[in-house]
């Protein structure tokens, strides 16, 4: 296993006192609770959006905190959810009155924990709304899973509704927003190696030297097939039919197209990626009204990419062009 | 001899060492089908749980197993947490204020785990989960306790039935957590979650 | 190899594409020229500002192209400099009557083919300033080498220089800021994992399990010494100690740090390396005043980090704090 | 037999050919001590070449010399493409006219093309650099020029003298070019440009 690490035991702690040093100005990370808070938190009369889940796929959610986005993040150990104690003390730490939403990923600990989290903080009369993303279509969604899993919208989601409770939209349009964001976006993943779980100390899947896996989570779980490696071209197209498919996608729709890299992957990579999204996307009709390619939400130094579709309408694109302003992402701001 | 709350105390210590044992298999279990770390998470929760014994030493069972189940609720993480956690602070509630416990508060302890999981859960047998180990060492618990038989000989049977019901998940298709996700490639391997809870069972009789 | 491109031939060639089409608000891609020139360059009576060098690096150069920062870029082959045309073509390009700085990385190649460029400019009367940066303390600056090799100071520096140049500064003092930023700025890199060139298919060196390598290039060249792995806290040493000793920086003295990943590495590595280096520069009574964290030099999938240390004062942070909007570094705009 | 434009025209198909041939070999010796590119570089400078040629087919030494130059400057890069591209455009001018190479003619072109290397790199004999194999090469045939042999062996001698003056770079330690930052560890490795120059030679005497 090689890593820029201390030790497994303290590289999500080693990490948040970097987020901490290097963002005094946006972020203040409280040890006692293991959360990530907005600066300035609570805000008075805004609504509060917090977010959590396993770490490992930095800068999600933690660097996603600050001015315009979320109020707090509960980063559990690697790809762990977090406990519901962290996610109750960052319910009552952003709680500026209006209420709080959670954004929970559908994993079934993410559900489980951030439920009983919600419970203790009605039963602390705090105003809780939770909308659980699940925009994963590599995940047949049926009696047969636990449903599809959270994935890439949950990045555009957290920046669409923290630009609306910013705006000081109340906690049922930000619940709402959220949902209409999950509604509207498909994401599917592939990866051309695996992660090693820092305690784990190795690879979680083997692939071999000329073999991907697609349909990959973000959580080193291997995907739902493995084949032989391909051309860019073709990667693009094994993910993107299935996301244009289900929405569906039609021609004539514009979309915001987030090409993420997973954590091992070089952005010169992802820009191949993207104009290949690109060119499928013409092919289909279809405009990209907006981007993002980055390594956003990742899996450790898994190599690989996903692909998010998310539909445009004016209500998402002005706020997804408002300010924003935290470690990981920022613009007008 | 009927166990009391030092048997209960010696059995939790016990698993405890066993989940530090077992932890990398139990991991990469789960790095066949899940995110490999469940042997992490469990390892980790009864740490934690060691570390809170000392405080509930002069307490009785119910006190203990919720005590328990809190920590493992904010320890652990995961699906297992809240899972083991909910079983833990159900047999809790249900065993309140026991000093001592007959086979059937043992039983009834048992059945309120259980039924604690499926309810937060909300997975049946057949889904290749804990419950698939869980289920059939209720039943077999249950069956030789209402057939009087000896409570070490009961025990015996209901950990043999959790492992045989672990091993069973084996040629399961996960339609719960995370293995689900793989759908048929889920099929051939053993479901980390039933094995930890068969590793219960097992601490049970061992070391007696 | 395992990579997300379509061929070895294309990729550099895909990459532009992909840059063009998600920022054309931005750059345009001048295929025949091979540069990537600003959207609307040449802006008059403005000091034009470019820089290239082999890709394989990206974000940098091509990713800085926009307001604020870089008029153009040129981008060679993979690792390979490119050629004195693209530099003309470059220079004209974004020739607003005030005169083109280059900004050129001590590498023989890119300095004899940044020059042969210059004397092709100077030959039309464009006039042209060059600086060489030359910051990596790796590299004894001696008469047995080249000297030092250009690293993640010239990041900073096309950042600083953009925005004076986008002030209205002359020819002269933009190219004296920019001798400023690399007289100031020292930096080292390693690297847990080679690279692979995609032409040549395989590794360019072959680290063992348990091995490091320290003082590394951003070409996938071998570094000065092989170690065993170490701990986030030693390897932060090892880079520091040499740039902290060179300048030398002092008690004192406040700097931007710049935490860059190697292009595998991901932002979880890097936020635990950025708290090691806050913690020893603490200890040594620097201030860390501004700082960077990202890929933005890199070597293709290399997984390994460099720092680099800047000095600065008011006329440095001000011009760092300057608005800056091109497709990988933004902000205030 | 004198050589002609129609012997230099074939001596850079040749050398085409072999760079193709040596492409991974010369990008494997760069590997090692540089960034894995000299054999990229070289063969799509001369598959540029290759595509220029028709257009001198006609012309005379000079004007094929100075093109071949003005390509590689234009489509090598690295510090390679300057360096040959250098040498090859002073060559060029030279011999600027000439439809037929005389020895001393020949012996003129490679001292400017010397020389255009040294102006532009500012190496000398000894650094490790493709000046250790032009060098030893140079002084074989002015020698063997100077004393009057048959051409054909002056370009032999100066074609081994080329190997080995590019074998004898392996215990040299680097001091200009990329190599230079790997101080002592560059020691032990051929250099890849002064292989690609002994090559040059070594096509000057093959196919004949
Ligand atoms: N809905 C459920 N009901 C019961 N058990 C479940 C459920 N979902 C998952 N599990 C159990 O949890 C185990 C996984 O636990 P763990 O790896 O610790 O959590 P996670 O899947 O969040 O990483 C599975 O092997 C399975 O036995
Ligand atoms: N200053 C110099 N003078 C002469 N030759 C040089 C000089 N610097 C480098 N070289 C030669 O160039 C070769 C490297 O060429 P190449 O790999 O194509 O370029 P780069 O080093 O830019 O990748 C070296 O092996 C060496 O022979
Ligand atoms: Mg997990
Ligand atoms: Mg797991
Ligand atoms: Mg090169
Ligand atoms: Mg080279």
């Amino acid at each position: 296993m090689k890593k820029l690490i201390n030790s497994p035991e303290s590289v999500v702690d080693d990490e948040l006192h970097g987020l901490e040093a290097a963002h005094p100005d946006l972020v203040r990370v409280d040890f006692e609770n293991h959360i990530v808070v907005r600066a300035d938190a609570p805000v008075v009369g805004k609504v509060g959006v917090i977010s959590g889940g396993g770490s490992g796929h930095e800068p999600m959610h933690g660097g996603f905190v600050g001015r315009g986005m979320l109020d707090a993040a509960c980063p559990g150990a690697v790809f762990t959810s977090p406990v519901p104690d962290q996610m109750l003390a960052a319910t009552r730490a952003v709680n500026g009155g209006a209420g709080v939403l959670h954004i929970v990923k559908n994993y079934t600990g993410d559900v489980l924990n951030f439920e009983m989290a919600a419970e203790l903080a009605q039963a602390e009369n705090i105003q809780v709304a939770s909308v659980t993303m699940d925009d994963d279509v590599a995940v047949k969604d049926s009696l047969y899973t636990a449903g599809r899993r959270g994935v890439g919208a949950t990045v555009l989601a957290e920046k669409i509704v923290g630009a609306a409770a910013a705006a000081g939209a109340p906690l049922e349009r930000v619940a709402n927003l959220c949902r209409k964001v999950n509604a509207n976006a498909r994401s599917m993943g592939m990866a051309l190696t695996s992660c090693t779980v820092p305690a784990a100390g190795k690879p979680t899947f083997e692939l071999g030297d000329d073999e991907m896996e697609i349909g990959i989570g973000i959580h080193g779980e291997p995907g739902r097939t493995r084949m032989k490696l391909a051309p860019a071209a073709q990667i693009a197209e094994l993910l993107l039919l299935p996301i244009l498919e289900d929405l569906p996608f039609r021609s004539g729709d514009t979309v915001l197209a987030f090409v993420n890299g997973m954590g091992g992957t070089p952005l010169i990579e992802l820009y191949v990626m993207y104009n290949e999204v690109s060119r499928i996307l013409k092919g289909k009709g279809v405009t990209i009204g907006r981007n993002l390619i980055g390594s956003y939400i990742t899996s450790l130094e898994m190599a690989g990419c996903s692909v998010t579709l998310l539909k445009l309408d004016d209500e998402l694109t002005q706020l997804w062009d408002a300010p924003v302003h935290t470690p990981a992402l920022r613009w007008r701001a | 001899m009927t166990p009391d709350r030092t048997c209960v105390l010696a059995w939790l210590r016990r698993s405890a060492a066993a989940l530090h044992e077992q932890r990398d298999y139990l991991t990469s279990l789960d790095a066949a089908i899940g995110d490999a770390d469940h042997g992490i998470n469990m390892d980790r929760g009864f740490t934690a749980v060691l570390d809170k014994l000392p405080t509930v030493a002069e307490a009785d069972v119910g006190t203990i197993l919720k005590t328990v189940g809190a920590t493992l609720v904010s320890t652990v993480g995961g699906a297992s947490g809240p899972l083991y956690g909910t079983a833990f602070l159900r047999a809790g509630t249900a065993l309140a204020g026991r000093q001592e416990l007959r086979p059937v508060d043992a039983l009834a302890g048992f059945e309120a785990a259980y039924e604690g999981i499926v309810a937060r859960g909300k997975a049946q047998r057949g889904e290749k989960t804990m419950l698939d180990a869980f289920g059939p060492a209720l039943d077999a618990l249950r069956a030789a306790i209402e057939a009087k038989q000896p409570f070490a000989n009961a025990l015996r049977a209901a950990a043999d039935a959790a492992q045989a019901g672990a091993l069973a998940t084996t040629p399961m298709m996960a339609t719960k957590g995370r293995a689900s996700y793989l759908g048929q490639r889920s099929i051939g391997h053993q479901d980390p979650g039933a094995t930890s809870l068969a590793l219960f069972f097992q601490m049970m009789t061992d070391g007696k």
